[in-house]
């Protein structure tokens, strides 16, 4: 079944997506967060990110990033490194900026 | 003898333990959702005076990679450590383990037909920590003893709810036959409604909560029905998670009596809270 | 149509590979075991004709330690390294997978209520490589593609031989329902008679090997209601993994055709080599 | 049930032998064969091994291994390291010498 605006993470997905999540799996430890930030293209290189996964990073581009195999849990790793929250990624996945996304909400303040 | 003497339903939201860390608590945005927790907190100390705790979460790529991916997972270590998701670990003790019980519970399931991989070494994520400190103290020490069971919601194909409820009574079978006195509580975690990805991000729906609520309560087998498929349809994506629930719940008495019940949903998750005692 | 077209039962010992690389084939020591294999190499290449092998093995503390042991473990990858385990890799090509398959394989044992593991990265060690190119040719590159099922038969509780078989037959639903053509061997692997630890290092019957490779054929719903302690009293602790078989021969029909049979007990393992195919 | 001579790896043993395998585990990396070749104690200290199974790997006494909670294949992984075949550590472990050993068997040759 297809649900619009949601990517099911099954094995194809998980596959197409592997190099990026495993390099985002490795910024749980302090050490690789350092490297990441210290040369960001190279750490995503040395992972072999595609190209295309390579600039949706760098671009920060979220839902582009899910679309090619991203699991969201693993955005959220990438996410706390470079300093952008997980409802900010949310909020552009689904075409808002955070403020938009928000005003959407019952108690913003529980952030 | 071992015995099941209580079940808890209970949200797991990283958001949560941030709060909880920075002592929100009372804040106008968090006191509906930690209030819920205080008197269940205070009874599980008074009243059910628990040995162990099974704690049924999920684990987020945090202990498991997609190169590895166990259906159900459980923990048979002497101590569980606070797992690094990326943004450092949350400032808790390690959770001690109860590896006799755990070894006891692994032999029954494996025996009962149930795949599990058995796991000596695991730190723990938000999946188990969100709920443990509003359920238990930690101060110096945790006054309980955890059993973690993880169960795999992330990479599709995710275990039936029938398989969970399934799961839940096998391990009522497994704690009924092990042979020292002990006090057990069923913790499932997750859910309630909530979609992490996509165009669909932030999608909830209070009335799939409060259905789940009163069915997990009155009608777990009707829920073992709900596929994956519709879940991610009513609830979210990422809601299907709450088949975990159904773990819990199968580890209770066909009748249960609802002793405790809240919900919150201020963001992105249906966060509910339910305790259960078997009727 | 996916189609179960063999089964084959074979030992699996490190010596063998290690005889096989320095070419060893045709000494008195290793004559009676290789021998057994040809006519069924051959037979595979000539007649069966296999698209794919799924290959049911334990790992030996290779691709998992102790600190998580799947009791089911289901390649889903696209190829499989061959293993370094502790004395260097064998000199093989790496194994190509089935990914497609894999993927088909685990979302129908998993709505089988088959507890897997899925794994997308994992090296292959001698359980799965000792009969394999003595069944497929590796020159210059595999002429066949591999499933890897590996069945924990290290750290107890192990699975039932019950359940193994069961999972046998849920394999076979499984393939049975793929929707491309594709012809399916399944190999169990493993004992028979050994033990490899303690005063009793070297225990073996011959009398065991003979009676399971006879009942393996024309009785395997018997050979299931043998425990594990049964099965390591008769045959050796190791010997265990003979539940192995029972996967293999859980794909098959109710009643096969034994075509091959080999036997070679030289020094601490009694090395069984059978092929069947639905009668 | 308890059959003599034969020590079934289970929870509460592997639990026992936990440093003792991790540490044969980790030598199935060259780099970690020749760390261990280097200095033996200090390799089997960095891993956690109580003192007497220090002793016993020191001692190369197989028996004591096994029953300290070993597994026989982390045996054969430390084997290889240090050049003692499995069959050498399997006929030490019946009590026997390895020509003992041999003599016992079918077809000595096929080792
Ligand atoms: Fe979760
Ligand atoms: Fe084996």
């Amino acid at each position: 079944m297809e649900i619009p605006g949601t990517y099911v993470f099954d094995i194809p997905r998980a596959r197409q997506g592997y190099p990026f999540n495993k390099m985002a799996y490795s910024l749980q430890q302090p050490v690789n967060r350092e490297a990441y930030l210290k040369d960001e293209r190279g750490y995503l290189e040395s992972f072999g990110l595609s190209e295309s996964q390579i600039t949706a990073v760098l671009e920060r581009d979220w839902l582009r990033l899910i679309k090619e195999g991203a699991n969201s849990y693993m955005l959220m790793k990438l996410g706390a490194t470079i300093g952008v929250g997980h409802y900010h990624q949310g909020a552009q996945e689904r075409g808002e900026t955070y403020e938009e996304f928000l005003a959407t909400r019952t108690n913003p303040g529980a952030t | 003898m071992g015995k099941i003497v209580a079940g808890i339903g209970s949200s797991h939201v990283p958001g949560v333990g941030r709060a909880y860390d920075l002592g929100r608590q009372e804040t106008p945005a968090w006191k509906p959702l930690f209030d819920g927790y205080v008197p269940v907190k205070r009874w599980l100390e008074d009243e059910v005076k628990a040995d162990v705790a099974i704690v049924v979460y999920n684990d987020h790529g945090t202990a498991f990679f997609f190169d590895r991916v166990p259906t159900f997972a459980l923990g048979t270590g002497e101590v569980y450590p606070v797992a690094d998701e990326g943004w450092g670990p949350r400032p808790l003790p390690p959770i001690p383990g109860a590896p006799e019980l755990s070894a006891h519970i692994a032999e029954s399931l494996v025996a009962d037909e149930f795949d599990i991989t058995m796991c000596y070494d695991m730190p723990v994520d938000h999946g188990l920590l969100t709920p443990l400190p509003l359920l238990w103290s930690h101060v110096p020490d945790w006054n309980i003893k955890v059993i973690p069971l993880a169960v795999n919601v992330l990479l599709h194909p995710l275990p039936t709810g029938l398989r969970c409820f399934k799961l839940g009574q096998a391990i009522r079978r497994a704690v009924e036959s092990y042979p020292e006195d002990t006090r057990v509580v069923v913790v499932g975690t997750g859910g309630l409604s909530h979609q992490l990805n996509g165009e669909r991000f932030g999608f909830l729906s209070p009335e799939f909560d409060k259905e789940w609520l009163d069915r997990i309560v009155s009608d777990p087998e009707g829920l073992t029905k709900l596929s994956h498929d519709e879940l991610m349809l009513r609830a979210g994506a990422e809601a299907v998670e709450v088949i975990m629930w159904l773990i819990m719940r199968g580890a209770m008495a066909p009748e249960v009596v609802e002793l405790h019940r809240n919900y919150y949903a201020p963001l992105v998750t249906g966060m509910g809270l339910l305790s259960l005692i078997d009727a």
